[in-house]
């Protein structure tokens, strides 16, 4: 039980929501490459092993198709596995069991098989890291139903969305955007754990002009930017999307009909990224309140940089202004940003 | 460097593959198995000739255009009832595709083992009532789930071992190592009963593998291994059954062969000649058990003949109930996505009622 | 070398393909699982071990991360693989190679290692396959950067595009309709066979109205929409995307601006799908051109439905019409389709 | 069922390592193995201590924040300089994060090798100037492309071998097992050289694999497999080099230990003790060398004290290089994404020189 003042980073949100649900459920257990007597390359999982036993917390052979396909065996015994890839890339030998399994058996067994597996992903860049430790895969997750995908942008919702993945019935692909791991925030008050709403998503500032839409580590630099943009005179809304699937519609349409213009973020290449279904929804449904398309700022449709470009790559502040002005502010014929 | 010794002479098959009774039927004399009680062999022989019934059965539906496809065991039931009569009853199958027998044999209701490849729904009974995992298509991927399973129940101090089957060709998936490996290390209850029938669809095994047997595997986890006669019913069932209860994995491989084509849509005259099918007709694990049954008195022609009419009977059964054309509702598109339909799901189904209206 | 009149299916032109490019080249190999005697379990490769030996035409042993994995390291030894898949859920376990190496090493070798791999792989539905028979998994490829995806949607593209696919430096995610291997069509002429561009879209079919785009399966299935739209009064441009990345800007924009409406077509689930980036590029780029936002007509946000159901699934001429029918004729307020 | 059946007997490991020589440096007397000629036990001296020395100036280079991160080879150098040196010139290196050693051992340019490390590109080298492919961080994949490698160049008629270097831990992961397979039923000239040094990050062998050895895994594809001392440089190098002649496929393990932790960004305390590491210290390959060597007359004080020169130059010009800092343009972000860049990058590219300009 955590009280609402103390400050905690998104790591330590996490490793305290592992320990709030091995506490409060037995039939949750954790394991991966290095999650036990090291707590993960991260530390995520810190002082789980000792606490609660070689049983609950271990260490796996390392192999990620037989850490999900053994937790989807687990799962269907009656136990609640919360697993770990070591880092975004490496979730990719997982995804046939993920594809074929994970998302499809609750639906091919006509409900009689529930999955409540979670798999933890840290995800993104911005950290440094060398290639194949900073992908942002997020597209191919949530695209494949079945799936929750959901990314939590600060300490508090780190906690609130793992406790909520965990307790869900479903199978949730859970993004940690890792170059927020160190980031400090508040913890729930417990009573206020389950107020936001599993997937809906969630207004981190209103404003009238323009709605940013972001998740995950785009986030804070969506609200770094709404900053900077109350500078220039525009008020900003930021939409912290939260469950990137099932989308909350209704949030970000109410948002977009009211702004009448929008910009969705992410840092994964744009080219069939997340931020197309977000561009492609908002226009679908709000298209007669829009002043302007809807514009996305993305990493570059290439591989992941190596970490001396990578500043180049990641949606930064001035990219996101840079798109907001293009919002066809005095109705002149739109340009296309990044096309 | 901690290091788990196992001892090796358990972790390697045989030579020969173990059996109980040769080609002909007669008893092999100093095999380290031990024969099935009689009324084991009774009922072995009865499933075997029932379990072969509904596979001819269903091969003629799919001519009929009952079912969409459908992968024959033929020649194979040594192997499908074998090892399904020899689960206890608090342990888990994990079949594959090929495996309906199996099914049959565990108690699965026909029309719902057939539901999958009648195109009716991917699934048609429920895992838990006979503990038998989903028929699994994607290969290998059901050997996790088996290890995860029984790992799982060791975990909630269950006594269940989880017998998973596979194919030759399936061996050869990266899958199929990680749960050897995982099974070797956690000592998970599994039992790894790879039916080796002499191809993947048309890819023999001189392509598939360069051991000197699958069984062979084993030993890289420090899983105990067997091979075993495929086509000798009482010497599967008797190292399944052994294996089971030895409370840790084990890998069996058995020798036998797929008598028809991959499924009716195959055509294996493409890949393999016809006297390599005869020579293997001439080892038909039922002719044999029966010529064993019947040199012990256990089998005459009256029991024979309540067998065959068993099997009729079945057939029939099989063919009424896939004559009922059964259409699953547009509705249960949307169902069990998730547990509960979110809103995006539910505006779907919600059109597609209109577009049907 | 083929005459222009002769009618093939699009298997026997697909067939007709590899065996020109084994006998023109040398370097080109074809393997995968039953490809050799058995020809594949749609014919595809028929007749091509027993034309060139065992040597240049192979089984492999069962293992898809097997096949892309050695045929990348064939690839930096100078050979063209072109490896079937053999059927697109059954390469889910190649993801990893396909996504960390096949798509990046160009790249992360800065142009030293060049990797000329086709992967062929039968897709989507509408054949009554049963499940993880019938995936339609391009939005997994095309947001891979680094990849070509292409799918053809007649024969003679299908001849065209596998022999540029094959003599393309690039790796080259080939999908191949499976509910289409049947049709017939005239095979290219061997003089126009490079004539359309490899990664150009094509004007299937002229119109004033409206523009469908569509692509592999769905070609046909627009092209029968435009006849019957005729009867309504609408006259539809179908442009076949032929290289679904990269992805023809100009042909599709040129089409849109001109119709000033459009609506995309696939067979996969529309959530996160390929067709959520048609509609966001062509938003961004013609939206002062567009009367009505543009559309998708796209497989339910389901894992793909058992053989009696697909009907309901798969696109089919009628819901198209359907869409066509809200793209805001006399501007009243749009409606959203199966949002 | 047509089955390759290889002897038995070369396909299993012994019991104990293979070795040439022992802890202390003395000969082993009955080794099966030939010990290397003079002249290359000398080179193998000088190129452990060079490497040894790189090593621990990339090590420290992290700690100036020159290098992004490095997984440091000390005490595996045996294994790295071992191998490399068995390479015939038409031969070809499949090499993971943790073999730098080996890749400037192979001639790659230091700055160059660290490249990627460094955060300079994914890459440095060209693998085509010294046969070495990219360093391969996701673990297990570069079996298979060596795999593929190795049968390309059989099937071109080239007489070339591919060495593959994995850890133990990557022996877990489906991919090694599809390679050995590969291998095994192609007879690819492919050898896999498992770096056992205990640990896989912080798992320990006992909980990655329970075989008796992981050579122990050879058998179940047909394919020799060889355990030997990891920290016994003539005996690497003369099983490495029997292998990559043998014209097959080849496993062989070699047990050493990592010394440092994982990497510099790694805790090793948190899951291993200081005893452990000092007892491995103990074995240390370059000691058990040059104890040798010494023994022999082949090393002085005088040719010790050249080849530490040497190591120290080496050392210098890689700090030199590396000290000077190269940042790759912007442009670079775009170009070899594809063979000709298209359309939608050079409008990228134009935007982001515009937003620099
Ligand atoms: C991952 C995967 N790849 C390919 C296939 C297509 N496929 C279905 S059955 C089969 C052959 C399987 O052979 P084997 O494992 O020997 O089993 P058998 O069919 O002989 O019982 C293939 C290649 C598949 N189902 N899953
Ligand atoms: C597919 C994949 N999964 C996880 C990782 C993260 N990772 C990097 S090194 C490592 C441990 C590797 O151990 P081992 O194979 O024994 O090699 P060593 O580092 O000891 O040389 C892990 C888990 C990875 N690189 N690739
Ligand atoms: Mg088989
Ligand atoms: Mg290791």
């Amino acid at each position: 039980m955590t009280a609402v003042s103390e400050q905690v980073s998104m790591a330590g949100a996490l490793n305290r929501a592992l320990g709030d649900a091995l506490a409060d459920d037995p039939t949750v257990l954790v394991f991966g490459e290095d999650v036990g007597a090291l707590g993960g390359v991260f530390r995520v999982t810190d002082g789980l092993a000792a606490r609660f036993g070689e049983q609950r917390v271990f260490d796996t052979p390392l192999a990620e198709s037989g850490i999900v396909g053994t937790a989807i065996g687990m799962a269907m015994n009656g136990l609640r596995p919360v697993v770990e890839m070591q880092f975004d890339a490496f979730a990719y030998p997982a995804f046939e069991q993920i594809t074929s399994h994970l998302a499809k058996l609750r639906n091919r067994t006509r409900g009689r098989v529930s999955l409540p597996v979670v798999i933890r992903v840290p995800y993104g860049g911005g950290i440094g890291g060398v290639e194949h430790h900073c992908d942002s895969s997020e597209a191919y997750y949530t695209h494949t139903p079945g799936l929750r995908v959901v990314t939590p942008g600060t300490p508090d919702d780190a906690y609130r969305l793992l406790r909520d993945s965990i307790a869900s019935p479903d199978p949730v692909i859970f993004l940690e955007p890792k170059r927020r791991y160190w980031a400090k925030g508040a913890l729930p008050s417990p009573a206020g754990s389950g107020s936001i709403g599993f997937d809906r998503a969630l207004v981190r500032r209103a404003g009238r002009d323009v709605t940013l839409i972001a998740y995950g580590p785009m986030v804070a630099t969506a609200l770094e930017t709404a900053e900077a943009a109350a500078e220039e005179g525009w008020d900003v809304e930021v939409v912290d999307l939260r469950s990137l699937s099932p989308f909350d519609d209704e949030t970000v349409c109410a948002s977009v009909v009211k702004t009448g213009r929008a910009v969705v973020v992410h840092e994964a290449s744009g080219f069939g990224g997340y931020g197309a279904e977000v561009v492609a929804r908002v226009t679908e449904r709000c298209f007669h309140h829009l002043h302007a398309p809807v514009l996305r700022v993305t990493g570059f449709d290439i591989p992941y940089p190596p970490p001396k470009l990578e500043e180049h790559h990641l949606p930064g502040v001035d990219r996101i202004l840079d798109a907001i002005a293009r919002l066809q502010w005095d109705d002149e014929v739109v340009g296309s940003y990044r096309a | 460097m901690a290091r788990t010794r196992a001892p090796e002479r358990t972790l390697l098959p045989g030579d020969e593959p173990l059996s109980l009774l040769r080609k002909d039927g007669t008893p092999v004399d100093d095999s380290p198995l031990s024969m099935p009680d009689d009324d084991v062999l009774v009922e072995l022989h009865r499933r075997m000739v029932v379990g072969r019934r509904f596979d001819t059965q269903a091969t003629a539906l799919t001519k009929q255009g009952r079912l969409a496809v459908y992968p024959s065991s033929r020649g194979q039931e040594a192997c499908e009832v074998g090892a399904v009569l020899a689960l206890r009853p608090t342990d888990w199958l994990f079949p594959t595709y090929r495996d309906s027998v199996a099914l049959v044999t565990r108690g699965v209701d026909p029309a719902e083992t057939l539901t999958l490849l009648q195109g009716g729904w991917h699934l048609g009974y429920d895992p838990y009532e006979h503990r038998v995992g989903p028929q699994c298509t994607p290969l290998a991927t059901n050997t996790l789930h088996a290890v995860g399973f029984a790992h799982a129940a060791r975990l909630k101090g269950e006594d269940t071992a989880a017998l998973v089957m596979l194919g030759d060709g399936a061996t050869s998936e990266g899958d199929t190592h990680e749960a050897l490996n995982f099974a070797g290390v956690w000592r998970a209850p599994v039992v790894f009963l790879v039916q080796n029938n002499g191809y993947a669809i048309s890819v023999p095994m001189s392509k598939q593998n360069a051991a000197p047997s699958l069984a062979h595997k084993g030993i890289g986890y420090g899983v105990p291994s067997v091979l075993v006669d495929g086509n000798d019913v009482a010497a599967v069932h008797a190292v399944v059954r052994e294996a089971l209860e030895s409370g840790g994995p084990t890998l069996i491989e058995a020798l036998t062969y797929r008598i028809e084509a991959h499924t009716n849509a195959d055509d294996a005259t493409r890949y393999r000649t016809s006297d390599e099918v005869a020579a293997w007709l001439d080892r038909d694990p039922v002719d044999r058990l029966e010529a064993y049954l019947t040199s012990r008195g256990l089998l005459d022609n009256a029991r024979r003949a309540a067998v065959a009419a068993e099997a009729e009977e079945f057939a029939a059964s099989v063919r009424a109930k896939l004559n009922v054309d059964v259409v699953p509702s547009p509705d249960e598109l949307f169902e069990h996505v998730y547990a509960t339909t979110p809103r995006h799901l539910r505006e779907q189904a919600a059109a597609l009622r209109e577009e049907l209206a």
